[in-house]
């Protein structure tokens, strides 16, 4: 018999990270101790705890992480509250992998990558990040944007500042909103940044983040001269189901969580303003 | 074709409920709605609809998931109890069968809800024609014909009689079961002369030729954006009414309930009408009530046309028009935003 | 009753053309005479406006958001509807200062589902002739007396005098009030079991469609207990029998004492569910426990659940009334 | 129907409050006076914190008999507190009795702080009603049974 979609797996949590004070970063294996199931970069697994609720999440870690996922959660709802005072040890439920994910072995293939991302907006680019680091060969230049309110917010600030900077052809900048004692980078919002770097606007744009950075990055990157063909951005709207059947998250005919959550800019442009 | 005089279906249906979970139109407190039948029921053949539509039987309002014990940091999953029995659903009509249709285009698409499809795989169909179409009927709008009512078996009502027509494996094979209770009905003319009938009844129907072409998926923009919705939807309670009485309208809530040793998990209708349908922890996609109910016509209009061939996610049974509270519904919108070109 | 639509209509106009009011809610015309809605009016569109014997929708609850917008709006209010007009004031749910009320004549409103029970199927179309109701149905003119298919809210009616208004249309009917708690002094006279039986056929027909939450004036919260997640009692289907009677009985409970006896949740229950019983039930209590008290007569008196005096009866003394 | 009963043992919930029963049921318990084991006793701030769900949901979550203990009428903590309560109880009973419901497993008692043996004797009280009454079928959530 065929298994019914909506009933999950088990998950164990093997390590927690503080990547901010909001964002914690979960390590998931299945409880046989292997990865839960493949993904490619960009797809989200939803996550629950019976009693508590249940909720959809990009998949942090990349695909060629053959041990573990990673999913880096921001408390913001009673799930991942919830999911914040958990210790190490503690089994969750998991089902996925949902969505269309990222083109990475078609549109994205041989070229130049610009990764924009905002706060939180960094979780699922990480994974294809990740992916591309491994994959180097598939693909050009490599330039990373991210900003977050201030230093602290860095997701991942380790990982970006030890390994992605030394990476070759990689050009990571980093922002924060406002000034703090402990930065000595760059200080300023993410869309009046994006002008300032010099991209090359032959360049395939990835972008995620807060609604209003999207907004105002979007429009700088067409003054660049960015087409909208050539920007992809994610979605997220409530899910119940993530299999396109309990009629929340659809833009108009399109369902975030099975046509999406990534869309190309100008597929963007021919759905509804409702997300 | 058979037939059987309408004073024995009490037979029938005992003989038919021995093996089968059997659900019929049967009156309760004032309403009538399908349900199982038991000797003590009050079926109601006549009531042309029921209150809620048929939909129940493959997608009930409540349908248990899967049950979790949580204990310390360890959870574990029972096993779901699938919906193995065998079903008969007696007394359908051509919209509520149709509607069927449409269900399986949304939940046996893609990942297939097991649940669902266990039950359409057990379920024989037997459909009954409307002798008597009402006002609100306007299923001749989207081709389908009262008269004949299709489904596994097809049967009439006429002159004391219920005729029985055969046709699909499943109703094959059930006719074959009940074929004792039946006398061998040779002259059709009885049936034929009620089809012309209703059908005569349906053309002079004021709903029945309503025009739909402005609604195609082309279109989606220019209908979504379309300045009559406030209009449209200024008097809707944002209630549930019409999608809980609507045989098409899928959308669900998944749910958990702590019982006294675990966590069950449900899956529950759902109203695209209701506030808190897309509120989560960042916020509500659609605030107003203009956008939840522009969002249910939309999808029935337009949406589900878009990923299904065309196909719309309506029957025209005409129950939103008659149990709307302030008397909204789709046809109203169809008029509304059909009429400009 | 065109008489009386043709004056509404006049007045609207009137109002509106002065400028004294810059919006009108009324009812709007549907396909059938039946399936009038409630809706705003300007000149552009006050051609569709209607009041006929199916304008049984009580417009107050609608005012709570229109009274906020900019401007007057004129409101048409039945008799029954200015006690719930007068509950909101009460409450402060609604400006006052925005609104120019309209009592508006009637004599009792139809309800269509008693019209099909009656064995009238499609209707096309209705109109009074003194105590008569003639029906253009698919099916040939049918005729009913008005009375076998009036509203139950219209049955039991409160009596047609408007509790406020700022200007009158149609004559004020003089009409004894009609006794509204006959059926609740019957379902008393019975056994408990024979209670919890008739309770349960009818509540279980509940598909927990919030109509009767959404409809009814007094459910006037922002976010309701039922709509929040953190309660704990949301789920929005009756998955057990018990979730049908916690939700009639705390919602009747929330509005018990600010009830008006509207009758509306009864009016749009899908499934007929005679919900009026229930709060009709707290009604009638509070009235012998506590003296008669009618929500909405006025905007000053308190309400019995928010006042007390010191000999009132004690909880388990509800049974020494006859019955049981 | 008799052998049934002698078995069983009902859950009783009662809500106390904290100024007077509640002390009360201490006042029992120093003066070694028993009552039944059956009783849960939740402690509020005052009887007019009863919120009507608190009372069904003890019921959803199977308890046979839910009982109020309250200051007597004069002698609320916060002046009136018990009156309200007192309408509130009257009313809600009566529309629960008025469903169906068995009118003997919900009660009010007035019990003060130095109340002790009236306490007690309340509790064996209600507990010997509610195990003639039997199991609470009407107002019962059979998911919360498994």
């Amino acid at each position: 018999m065929r298994k019914e979609p909506l009933i999950p797996g088990i998950g164990v949590v093997t390590d927690i990270r503080r990547d901010t004070p909001d964002v914690k970063t979960f390590r998931v294996v299945g409880l046989d101790g292997k990865k839960p199931f493949e993904h490619i970069p960009g797809q989200c697994a939803f996550l629950s705890m019976p009693g508590i609720g249940e909720a959809l999440f990009s998949i942090t870690s990349s695909p060629t992480n053959t041990e573990y996922m990673e999913f880096s959660i921001k408390k913001c709802g009673c799930v991942t509250e919830w999911l914040h005072q958990i210790e190490v040890g503690q089994q969750i439920t998991i089902r996925g992998p949902y969505g269309n994910g990222f083109p990475v072995e078609t549109d994205f293939k041989g070229k130049d990558l610009v990764f924009i991302a905002g706060g939180i907006g960094l979780a699922p680019l990480r994974s294809i990040i990740n992916y591309v680091r491994d994959k180097r060969e598939n693909y050009g230049k490599v330039t990373i944007i991210y900003g977050s309110r201030s230093d602290d917010d860095l997701v991942d600030y380790e990982e970006i500042k030890n390994e992605w900077v030394n990476e070759p052809d990689f050009s990571v900048y980093l922002t924060i909103d406002r000034e703090t004692p402990t930065w000595d980078g760059h200080v300023g919002f993410v869309p009046n940044y994006v002008k300032e770097v010099g991209l090359d606007n032959t360049a395939t744009a990835v972008l995620c983040g807060p609604p209003i950075m999207i907004k105002f990055t979007l429009a700088n990157l067409q003054e660049l001269g960015f087409k909208t063909n050539q920007i992809f951005t994610t979605l997220e709207l409530k899910m119940k189901c993530a299999i396109g059947k309990c009629g929340r998250c659809n833009v108009g005919d399109k369902y975030v969580c099975k046509d999406g959550p990534v869309f190309r800019c100008d597929q963007l442009n021919e759905l509804p303003n409702e997300y | 074709m058979m037939k059987i005089s309408l004073k024995n279906l009490p037979e029938l249906y005992s003989f038919i409920a021995k093996k089968n979970d059997l659900y019929l139109p049967i009156f309760k407190a004032g309403q009538v709605d399908f349900a199982k039948w038991d000797k003590d029921a009050i079926v109601d053949l006549n009531k042309l609809k029921t209150t809620k539509s048929a939909k129940d039987v493959f997608f009930p309002q409540s349908q248990d998931l899967v049950r979790f014990e949580v204990d310390g940091k360890k959870i574990s999953i029972d096993e779901p109890i699938m919906p193995t029995n065998k079903q008969v659903i007696f007394g359908v009509k051509a919209c509520d069968n149709r509607s069927f249709e449409l269900l399986d285009m949304a939940f046996v698409e893609d990942y297939p809800d097991t649940f669902y499809e266990m039950r359409r795989a057990n379920t024989t169909i037997v459909t009954l024609a409307c002798a008597k179409p009402d006002e609100a009927c306007f299923c001749k709008a989207y081709g389908i014909d009262a008269a004949d009512p299709k489904g596994d078996v097809s049967t009439w009502i006429v002159d004391g009689y219920l005729h029985w027509m055969p046709n699909t494996d499943k109703g094959i094979e059930l006719t074959t079961e009940v074929k004792d209770f039946f006398e061998l009905d040779m002259d059709n003319s009885a049936v034929e002369n009620q089809q012309s009938e209703i059908r005569a009844i349906i053309d002079r129907l004021p709903y029945s030729n309503i025009d739909l072409s402005k609604f195609t998926p082309d279109k989606l923009l220019e209908l979504f954006n379309s300045p009559k919705w406030k209009a449209l939807s200024e008097a809707c309670l944002g209630c549930g009414t019409c999608t809980f009485v609507c045989p098409t309208c899928q959308c669900y809530d998944v749910k958990d309930f702590k019982t006294k040793t675990g966590v069950q998990r449900f899956k529950c209708w759902d109203s695209c009408m209701f506030a808190d349908f897309t509120k989560c922890a960042h916020g509500n996609t659609r605030p107003s009530q203009m956008q939840r109910y522009r969002q249910r016509f939309m999808h029935k209009l337009v949406y589900f046309p878009s990923n299904h061939d065309g196909v719309y996610s309506c029957v025209g049974c005409g129950r939103c028009v008659q149990k709307c509270p302030q008397m909204l519904n789709i046809v109203k919108v169809i008029k509304t935003l059909g009429e400009d070109k | 009753m065109q008489e009386i639509m043709k004056q509404a209509k006049l007045k609207a106009e009137e109002l509106l053309t002065k400028g004294v009011v810059n919006r009108v809610i009324g009812w709007t015309e549907g396909d059938f005479s039946y399936d009038c809605s409630p809706a705003t009016f300007t000149l552009d569109n006050l051609d569709k406006f209607v009041y006929t014997e199916f304008c049984g929708a009580n417009l107050s609850k609608y005012l709570i958001e229109e009274s906020k917008k900019e401007g007057k709006i004129l409101v048409f209010l039945k008799p029954c509807d200015t006690y719930s007009f007068n509950q909101l004031i009460q409450e402060h749910r609604i400006k006052r200062e925005n609104i120019y009320v309209v009592g508006i004549e009637c004599r009792g409103k139809v309800d269509i589902d008693k019209l099909r029970a009656f064995g009238i199927d499609g209707v096309l179309g209705c109109k009074t002739e003194g105590d008569k109701l003639i029906c253009d149905t698919i099916y040939g003119e049918k005729t009913v007396d008005k009375v076998d298919v009036m509203l139950e809210k219209c049955l039991s009616c409160k009596g047609k005098k408007h509790v406020v208004y700022d200007e009158l249309i149609g004559e004020e009917v003089v009409e004894e009030p009609k006794d509204r708690f006959g059926m609740v002094a019957q379902l008393e006279a019975m056994t408990e079991d024979e209670r919890y039986k008739f309770w349960q056929n009818e509540l279980s027909k509940c598909i927990r469609c919030n109509a009767c939450r959404n409809v009814c004036p007094a459910c006037s919260c922002v976010h309701c207990v039922f709509d929040n997640p953190d309660s704990n009692i949301a789920s929005k289907a009756n998955t057990d029998r018990f979730e049908e009677k916690l939700y009639h009985i705390i919602r009747a409970w929330h509005v018990a004492g600010r009830c008006t006896d509207c009758g509306e949740c009864s009016r749009v229950c899908p499934q007929g569910i005679p919900l009026h019983l229930i709060n009709r039930k707290f009604i009638k209590d509070m009235n012998e426990f506590y003296g008669e008290y009618q929500a909405g007569e006025d905007t000053e008196t308190k309400a019995p659940l928010n006042s007390y005096t010191f000999g009132d009866r004690e909880p388990h003394e509800f049974d020494t009334k006859e019955g049981k | 129907m008799q052998v049934e009963n002698k078995t069983f043992k009902p859950t009783i919930v009662a809500f106390c409050c904290n100024w007077c029963s509640y002390a009360g049921a201490d006042l029992a318990g120093s003066a070694r006076l028993s009552y039944p084991a059956e009783v849960k006793i939740i402690r509020i701030p005052c009887s007019c914190r009863l919120n009507p769900m608190f009372i069904l949901k003890a019921f959803q979550r199977g308890a046979d008999g839910v009982i109020l203990c309250g200051c007597h009428p004069g002698d609320c903590h916060y002046t009136t507190g018990n009156y309200y309560a007192r309408r509130r109880m009257t009313t809600l009973f009566s529309m629960l009795n008025y469903l169906g419901i068995e009118k003997e497993r919900t009660r009010v008692e007035w019990v003060s702080a130095a109340e002790g043996a009236k306490f007690s004797a309340v509790m064996n009280d209600f507990v010997a009603t509610i195990t003639a009454l039997g199991e609470n079928k009407k107002l019962e959530d059979l998911r919360c049974k498994k």
